[in-house]
């Protein structure tokens, strides 16, 4: 099973502080190897004798070939988990699960594709870029953030997208706002054709409702609170609609993290529809 | 109910049995036990469904899944062609529908045995759960084992929420069960202090993991030593080998693997084989041997370094 | 009943107050809570009574202790010199023996409540915990109540073991409670696998520590959700001001800390601290607008921030 | 209060194997001042979010007025937190309780003193014997365990004691057997007047009955459970006999963990006497 997970102890290879992100490069060669972009893999935090018992879910920000392969994690401080990763030094291990997820797919043809990251949903899309521009698409990137030490990866933007707009809410780098403000002009100058985002559900909100009214696709990946990551807990799901126009509520960690925007009922994430397949008291099909 | 090996998946925790088949074959399992199969589809809670907590996690899944006839039609027969034995576990709201279901999956091939979710909700008793109250627990179990097929196993999954779980337990087995799984999760919450909300959309959840061992080991002595002749799947918080044989020294003849497996996808096979390292490095031939042992009377031990250990106090 | 301040020790779990006292001044205690006194001197449980499980501690240590007289010979004037405001808390193993314990503690000064341990096995009903059944542990509360003076609140404290809390609750509050606490442990065990016999010399044992605290939010929440006018003092596994005021927004209105004073001893101060700082930062200006404040219906909430991030959900 | 504990987080300066042991020297000036010979600590296990909530108990070995003060443990890995404890490197920090429990009483005139230790409890009787030799005490020394790898401080015990007996269960050191062997030989040549011994329990009935029999008092520190160390848990009671007759189950932590021995009823540890104040059914004093 070439796409199948693997769990691994990979040592860590170099941290680094990005802004107000942390990055840890890891030897993972059996992840590396499977690694298409969107993919996330999940990591244990905390050590033996932990008192957390879940992993944390974190998208792959790049592989290198390196040392057999090794995946490269970016991430905010939320919560304990993340503390304890933020501590983490070159040497030391960690156990990871992945590749894990459905990755973004691409296009079969060459075509112009815009990339929206919010926060550290920016990561994701440098590895899709460099794949969408092997074959031949054309790339613009919007990435926004609150403020500007949160905005991730806005230089290599520059070097890899055709333009390349930033947003701040409070406008301390590119154009004060959000991304969607600026995303209709960067779609209709681009002409584009397709459109890829990562970040808050807000914002994912945001971007499908732009991409929809230029009536062109997009793939939004994601974030559900997960427990296994594996698809076997059933606590990460989202309410998507069907071929067959059924909503029901799907798996983040399987059946996504990437969906077509459309089909997600961003205005119902955390509720469980009423027409949804086995709602309470809805139709039972 | 002859099973190969003492390790089973928990109910809920296991998915479809193919997601872990990416990880292993789940034909190494003692069994596979399903999610708490429904008759209708149910699409389940809103999430958040999940929060951690101290070596703990609280879950409000709500019973997600696709319904009986869809899984007897793309999950049953997939884990029978893999050569995993099935225990169905069985969700209602009534006792009705506890039997409606269980004459659906009577005359289904490839079911080694049928737990009752016992910690469903009545809707008939105000959302109370079946569980808490004995007779109630013993109605749905008699549903159930009425409708099943004799020779396959009707075990009772019963909840730690109760003042008395010997007394639940004895009115399962009266009311026909062949076995009991213990231990559902406990209700539990927790609140996100900086939202000051619940952290579950549902509010409360389950209470699974390291947390709630010690009332799961509990539980499973205090039925062994009232029922000494039924059959106990022993579950709660095992992550390890050690864990597992505290459950089968405490009176478990088989332990399910449910909340380690999110963190650890080979958990089952990994906690057989240190379970199986164990039992040989102790002496043991058969599992058998090592089920309740210690309910033994003090002074009676087969280990000399126990014994010394103990005179030395 | 006033206290100057919300977080207490909880019942055995401060000693006699002198070997705190080491550490801070008992003064600056919410109020300091003992051990459960019992009319004669009791030696307890042998030993080992403590078992370390993931996140919480099994301990059995069967309330020993010097009995009443010693106890208002040496602890309680000791207490009251300190300035300290000292609950006591009260075992017993029959109504009888609860009635004449608070005949005993009536005229004595310097009592700011009584707390009534239901977890004490009945020696009338086969050792089975008043706690687990609401009509004997509201015989004893009204047996404490009708013994203390008037103006001495009387707080029943709650297992969690039990089907039915707000039933336990309810019943404690008609038979005179002034308050609840909750929650006292819940009855677990641990094996020793290579011993291959119970950790505990007791084999069960009581549960506490961060592990419960789960159960601790839920029984809170549900006793403040059915009783909303009835004080409630919460407590199990409170380590940090964080998980006070998870208690509180669930509908404590004061906590009480055991466990996390063993691995800190100035975990009680330390936390009303961190207490005191969160509130601060939340704008609250009086801890009784924080109580229960997690049950305000979706969508109502006094912060801008929560309801954006709720919306954005 | 010059004797009370203060809890601390000390910084490790050192950490070493001695045969089966590993020993941690740290920085500890509050406890290593108030430091008397039997005194221990309790050291918090297992780090930030760990799910090990006690602390577990070790002896002071020693302790350095280098920086401030110092104390050193000697301890043998257990269980998870002794294993953690023996994973810590130099710099990092440990937090510490200290110092606890009733020290070893010293004789008010010089006289000659046997210090038994078994295991590593010998490693409380070297600052022990500082203290004596001060008084002007003279000191032998029996130090005894399974196997040469586990006796700790023959070398030590070789340059400070009179004389020093060494036993091993199998042989391997000195002479093959239990310290109780040979102990009668040793207090007789030095015509000793006290023995003080830690160790295992067993060993310390065996010790006591020895020195019973020889008519001189003996001082043990004694080891049960611990959940606190502070005094207020009532898990680590050992029956012991009063003043007064009575047996009383006391605290190890405050009330001990140094016992006059022919007051420890070691053949009813782990269970209450029948005739203890408050035993079940007992008599009710
Ligand atoms: C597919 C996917 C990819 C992600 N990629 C990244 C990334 O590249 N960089 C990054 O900074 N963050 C990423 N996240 C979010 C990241 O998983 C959470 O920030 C992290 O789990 C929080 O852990 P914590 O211990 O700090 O917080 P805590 O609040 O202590 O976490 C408690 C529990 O909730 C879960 N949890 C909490 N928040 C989230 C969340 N937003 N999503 C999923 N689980 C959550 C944790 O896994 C843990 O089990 C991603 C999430 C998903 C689902
Ligand atoms: C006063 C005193 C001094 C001690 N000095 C030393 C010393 O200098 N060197 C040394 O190696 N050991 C010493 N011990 C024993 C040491 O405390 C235990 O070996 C240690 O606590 C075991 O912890 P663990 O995590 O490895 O084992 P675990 O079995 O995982 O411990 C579980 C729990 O039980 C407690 N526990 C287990 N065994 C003991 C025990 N024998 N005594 C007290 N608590 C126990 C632990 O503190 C912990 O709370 C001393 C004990 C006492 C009471
Ligand atoms: C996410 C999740 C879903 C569960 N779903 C079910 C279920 O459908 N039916 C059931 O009887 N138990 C269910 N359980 C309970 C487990 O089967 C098991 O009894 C419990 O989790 C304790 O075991 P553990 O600590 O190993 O997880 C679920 C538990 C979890 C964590
Ligand atoms: C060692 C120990 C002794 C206790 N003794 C008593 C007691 O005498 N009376 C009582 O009502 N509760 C007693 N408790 C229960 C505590 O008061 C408290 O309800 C429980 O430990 C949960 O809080 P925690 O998690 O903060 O410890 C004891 C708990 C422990 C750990
Ligand atoms: S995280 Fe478990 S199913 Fe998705
Ligand atoms: S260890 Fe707590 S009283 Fe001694």
């Amino acid at each position: 099973m070439a796409g199948s997970p693997v769990q691994m102890t990979g040592t860590v290879l170099t941290t680094r502080r990005v802004d107000a992100y942390h990055a840890l490069t890891v030897v993972a060669p059996g992840i590396a190897d499977r690694f298409r972009p969107g993919h996330f893999v999940t990591v244990a935090a905390g050590g033996r004798d932990t008192s957390m018992l879940t992993r944390r879910a974190l998208t792959v920000h790049d592989v290198k070939p390196d040392y057999g392969g090794t995946v490269e994690l970016v991430f905010a401080v939320r919560g304990a988990g993340t503390a304890w990763l933020a501590e983490v030094k070159a040497r030391d291990t960690l156990d990871l699960v992945g590749p894990l997820g459905r990755p973004f797919p691409l296009p079969r043809d060459p075509c112009t594709c815009v990339l929206v990251g919010g926060e550290y949903g920016s990561a994701s899309l440098f590895a899709l870029g460099d794949a969408l521009q092997t074959r031949g698409c054309r790339i613009d990137f919007v990435l926004g953030a609150t403020t500007a030490e949160r905005v991730f990866g806005a230089l290599r933007a520059r070097r890899m997208g055709e333009t390349t707009t930033l947003t701040t809410e409070d406008g301390s780098l590119g154009m004060r706002g959000k991304v969607t403000d600026v995303l209709p002009g960067v779609i209709a100058d681009a002409r584009a054709d397709v459109v890829y985002a990562c970040g808050p559900m807000a914002m994912l909100r945001g971007v499908t409702a732009v991409a929809v009214e230029f009536g062109i696709p997009v793939q939004v990946a994601v974030e559900e609170h997960m427990a296994c990551g594996i698809g076997v807990c059933m606590t990460c799901v989202v309410p998507v609609i069907g071929e067959d126009g059924v909503t029901r509520m799907l798996r983040a960690c399987v059946e996504g993290p990437v969906f077509r925007g459309e089909r997600v009922r961003f205005d119902d994430v955390g509720t469980i529809p009423f027409d949804a397949l086995g709602a309470p008291g809805g139709r039972n099909v | 109910m002859e099973l190969p090996n003492p390790v089973l998946t928990a109910a809920g925790c296991g998915g479809t049995g193919r997601e872990l088949a990416q990880f292993f074959d789940v034909a190494r399992l003692g069994a596979f036990v399903t999610r708490s199969i429904t008759m209708a589809p149910r699409a389940g809670r809103p999430t958040p469904r999940m929060a951690e907590t101290p070596s703990g996690l609280l879950n409000a899944v709500g019973l997600q899944g696709p319904g009986v006839e869809a899984f007897l039609e793309r999950e049953l027969p997939w884990l029978a062609e893999r050569g995993a034995r099935t225990i169905v576990s069985v969700g209602g709201g009534t006792v009705a529908e506890f039997t409606a279901l269980s004459r659906r999956l009577a005359d289904a091939p490839g079911i080694t045995a049928v737990e009752v979710n016992l910690s469903c909700p009545n809707v008939e008793d105000r959302g109370r759960m079946f569980a808490r109250d004995g007779s109630a627990a013993a109605e749905v179990v008699a549903s159930v084992r009425a409708a099943i097929r004799y020779d396959v196993p009707v075990i009772a999954k019963l909840s730690p929420d109760v003042a008395d779980i010997v007394a639940v337990a004895r009115s399962c087995v009266d009311g026909g069960a062949d076995a009991l799984a213990m231990i559902n999760t406990p209700a539990g919450m927790s609140i996100d202090v900086d939202a000051m909300r619940p952290t579950l959309a549902a509010g409360a959840g389950g209470l699974s993991g390291p947390a709630v061992r010690p009332l799961a080991v509990r539980c499973v002595w205090q039925a062994h030593a009232a029922l000494p002749g039924v059959p106990i799947i022993g579950m709660g918080g095992v992550t390890t080998g050690r864990d597992a044989l505290e459950l089968i020294l405490a009176g478990a003849c088989a332990v399910a693997v449910g909340t380690a497996t999110f963190h650890d996808p080979y958990a089952c096979p990994r906690i057989l084989r240190e379970l199986e390292e164990l039992l040989t490095e102790r002496g043991f031939d058969r599992l058998a041997d090592a089920v309740g042992l210690a309910h033994r009377p003090a002074g009676t031990g087969p280990r000399g370094r126990t014994d010394l250990e103990e005179s030395s106090l």
